[in-house]
């Protein structure tokens, strides 16, 4: 009873964080056929800074820190990135008309991850006044590629069967496209920084100055794109509007729970947990389309660009942060 | 000192244009002009997207002049049966005549 | 394979953008492409202003493939009859061969 | 005498302030036939940083404050929209070589709003110390929306009755373009979330620690743009210029008178009347010119749009703020 | 009601643009059209660079539609001989039918 | 012994000042193919950024000093612009296989100047609290416009003798190019805002605030270009590649030689000494290409970008930074 009030007084102080009312503020703004506009340049740089951001802060820890404390938080990630798949694969596409390879590309989308829900966990964590090693965020590349990955090939290997031809996908150009593309690079790079320079001043005087108001111009950019991409959903099977709604929690307990393994292994901090959760229960917004367009041409960019974008990243933001802030509070006894 | 010359036109989803180019300079163009385009055909709306959708969801239209008809047929034919089943995109061929027809 | 068809080409101003396209759809077009562009006539030089008067003082350039004459033809008088009285444009139309004549 | 003195004072530490030099900086770098030239991109940005800025900022003051003490100045925002178009009907319409419809078109500009104008009257306010309700900029949609609904209906009367042709003017469409303009849009977006969040943090911390900075740039632009619509200017009869030189200072003064009621009545702070004589000088440049040209087709941009931002920009920053600045301290003794 | 017109297109690098808007209205065109491009031709890859190199790595497309033939190969001839030579370029001729003759 | 050992842990510091770094992260991402990628809106802005932060701020020294010391370093500027690009013309021109305007493009390129490696010494020696007189970067055009100038006017003597054409070059049009340009016609803005009005505020809230952070931006641009220009050059001839990593050097030591002279005729501070040395040994990036590619149009870009960007500009940051700087300290026992 307590956890469920807390629940809501939680859920209601999210509602007023700047983050959510920014993404909801976009959102509204566009049913209302406003016709404000984040210019492209402008998106494109609040997702470089952030990037950037998280990466310095990542490269700076890991310099100082314990890099082995990662492994197994990294070998989970792998792990929930693959499961989510191999989850979307038994449920989504066994599904009345959904295409089998528009369901692998939906999960995974849903198994990678969002830079933009991350950066809005990690504020609500840093207000909240939680505890997390600054390497997490660094976690994402281990999530997202191995679930990009596996949709692919698997889409593949299933449209290869249909056809009865026997060709196979070469992993490493996936892999490679990933980490080639404009938000992992940009996360590598402030890794880099971070780990072989002193970035120090130029950190907090520039790149964390800006990280927080430069987020909500982001969330403005994806509410008014989330509201355009719900569009899109009317014109696919309305089992993707139950998977976007539901699988975000999912994946996080899978997450969360896995965390606790960490936790009590390893050490993994609590914040940690929640985090890795949250990132779990996100779906890629930037750099996961165009590789699936590219490995997957077949399947309907509608249907799971509507779904993760649409409906997967405002539940990630407005559900999935609150929810498991709480339940680590509860867990944790924080 | 004008010459008769074919200009294939292709208008397709952004992230096609190296592929594109690549097929066409394998089937024999010398050159290509690209801009990009918002549009719509018979599989929606397709505009600048805010996000980084803008890759999937805007178009990019690419011109090919050539001086030798059979190349623009096989760019068109390459085109159309490489990607046109998956991908949105347009094709067509216009008459033109070109200054200097030894560069195309 | 190729098949001749229309290709109406409209240079206007920004703001008619949404309006163009929805009088061509009406007068039967399948489908169009749209770039922004500067340019220059009768009503003086258009180039891609600084401020919000961007939309006003720039231009759009929009295509139209179509498969029937009729179409083309009622895209630009309607086009001309609508705007050309109290906006700056331009309307003419080029000979095409398309792929795939049944999207048009 | 003193008052006299005091003025051109003003007047000189105004042309020192970084606002005005910005603004004629760069009339002067477009004059010199510089390059100089800030991307549309980030132009767009700086407009939507203003006026989020101002919109939560003003939300935040409402939240906390008695909206009841809005209601006599928004009603007099609106009578003074509309008296500008009067005005201009009344003098700039019946003059030799212009165009009935030019004139209403350029006299509803005028009786719109600039945001930028005003974001540099809030600021010349504040370096003097001078206080005022921080809800008075979101009177702007009180004054512009009415003048530019006014100007288009007279407008298409008069076109209509000139025609024969008896087509009434659909006034909600006029009104749903303006507030869904980017403009507007973004200030009412920034209300709500001043209204309904606490985004005080992300407020200090990046809306108005760039505020200041984002104006000057923004003032640059203005300044370029200022000097090319002068060209437009020529093609035009003289009367725009005579019209756009002396009626800021009449609209601003009428405006004040109005402002001075509204203080004696409900105990409007000084500072509001000089920002309300203010905002009523200034004439629109974002959102105004694309809600005229398609609400009045048959009238020239060239004339409006030169009068506007070629000239009464200029003016009222220039001129008007140090003008109602002294007129305030002397009327009430600051 | 359309009229037969010639449309001289001319791809070069961008900091040409005035200069041959110059030269073919001094040819005698009465207006154009103009978009940025990218682009390859024998003078390698010519894209949208990130720096003040813009401006030089990459191309405008220019159009100028003419009722008078003469005028489209006065353009043509115009640029290839002026600048042509040092600069990247193409420049190719197309038939169009224009609405409103009296404007071209 | 000592000093090579300086050297060599200076070089060592420098290459883990975030400055260098993000040049070099710039190359390697550009390098691995990476999609990462400043938008040309914000690059733009951030050179606009730039120099508007370095004129106002010597627009403001030189209101309260004492314009007079400027007079030889600005002399000296001018000769050392004008001897580089002869020595351009002495050495690189005569090359086997080297096109004589090829050869004098490239030279001007050499002498001109490039505002990002200005600002990135101008950060290094802050950082090491080495004072300059804020006026030295506005000496930039003094050095950048002559370079030009003779450059071109060389080339078409050398082009008309070869015709035998005897037309001449006007000067006055390529130094009214120069001035307009976008990044001088900024830094004078950025002079003149600086010198007559007070703009103490926004700059320090706002042009010098962001100014480590954007430059920071700049680099990582500048490191993509490079990468790219770099691939230009395997299409020339290999001296070009020999003069662009030797020369910088060479131009760096004139000037340290002539600033010498100013520090002992007029006193011009040791910090301006080092700073003219690295002004010399920069080479042109945003506005000498343009300006070159259509006063010598028959000089192939590639030949003279590649060298200025794609070498030039990582040798004057990587090597010529730290190395004047040592030169610095010992000959002036800092
Ligand atoms: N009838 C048409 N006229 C001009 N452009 C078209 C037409 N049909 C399609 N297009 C362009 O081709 C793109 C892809 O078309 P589609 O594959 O039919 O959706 C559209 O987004 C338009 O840019
Ligand atoms: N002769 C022409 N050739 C190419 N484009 C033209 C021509 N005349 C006009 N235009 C285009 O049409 C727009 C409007 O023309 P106008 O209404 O004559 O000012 C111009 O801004 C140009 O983009
Ligand atoms: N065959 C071609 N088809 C289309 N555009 C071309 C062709 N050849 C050259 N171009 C365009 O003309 C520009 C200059 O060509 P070039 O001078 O051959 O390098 C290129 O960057 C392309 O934009
Ligand atoms: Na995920
Ligand atoms: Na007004
Ligand atoms: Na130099």
């Amino acid at each position: 009873m307590d956890v469920l009030l807390e629940f809501f007084h939680t859920f209601l102080t999210q509602f007023q964080t700047p983050t959510l009312a920014f993404l909801l503020g976009g959102m509204l703004a566009a049913a209302l056929g406003s016709k404000l506009d984040i210019p492209d340049a402008i998106y494109r740089f609040c997702v470089f800074m952030l990037l950037m951001r998280i990466g310095i802060q990542g490269g700076m820890e890991i310099r100082g820190g314990d890099i082995g404390a990662m492994l197994l938080p990294a070998l989970f990630s792998a792990v929930i990135g693959m499961t989510i798949v191999v989850l979307g694969w038994l449920t989504l596409a066994r599904m009345n008309g959904v295409k089998k390879d528009d369901a692998l590309a939906t999960a995974g989308l849903f198994g990678a991850v969002s830079a933009s829900t991350m950066a809005a966990a990690m504020f609500m964590l840093e207000d909240e006044g939680i505890y997390f090693e600054a390497w997490v965020p660094a976690l994402y590349p281990f999530m997202d590629i191995p679930a990009l990955v596996l949709a692919i090939v698997l889409a593949n290997m299933y449209l290869s069967k249909k056809d009865g031809s026997t060709k196979r996908v070469a992993i490493w150009p996936i892999v490679k496209e990933s980490l080639q593309g404009p938000a992992l690079s940009a996360m590598l790079l402030g890794v880099a920084i971070g780990l072989f320079t002193r970035p120090e001043a130029v950190f907090e005087g520039f790149y964390d100055l800006l990280f927080r108001g430069l987020l909500t111009v982001l969330m403005i950019t994806m509410g008014i794109e989330a509201y355009q991409r719900l569009n899109e959903l009317r014109k696919v099977a309305h089992w993707y509007i139950a998977y976007a709604f539901v699988m975000p929690i999912v994946h996080g307990l899978i997450a969360f729970g896995l965390g606790y393994v960490a936790h009590v292994l390893v050490g993994f901090s609590p914040g940690g947990v929640i985090l890795l959760a949250i990132i779990a229960a996100s779906s890629s917004d930037i750099s996961g389309p165009p590789t699936l367009r590219a490995g997957i041409p077949t399947a309907n960019p509608s249907s799971y660009i509507g779904s993760s974008t649409g409906i997967g990243t405002p539940v990630a933001i407005a559900i999935c942060i609150p929810l498991f802030l709480i339940l680590g509070r509860w867990v944790f006894d924080l | 000192m004008l010459n008769k010359a074919k200009k294939v036109v292709v208008v397709t989803e952004k992230i096609l244009l190296d592929k594109v180019v690549t097929l066409a300079m394998a089937a024999g163009a010398t050159g290509y002009t690209a801009v990009y385009a918002n549009g719509q055909g018979h599989r929606g709306v397709r505009s600048d997207a805010l996000s980084g959708h803008g890759e999937i969801f805007s178009n990019v239209k690419i011109e090919f002049i050539t001086a030798r008809p059979e190349v623009a047929q096989k760019i068109i034919d390459g085109v159309v049966s490489t990607y046109f089943g998956n991908y949105s995109g347009i094709s067509y061929v216009e008459d033109v005549e070109v200054a200097r027809t030894s560069q195309f």
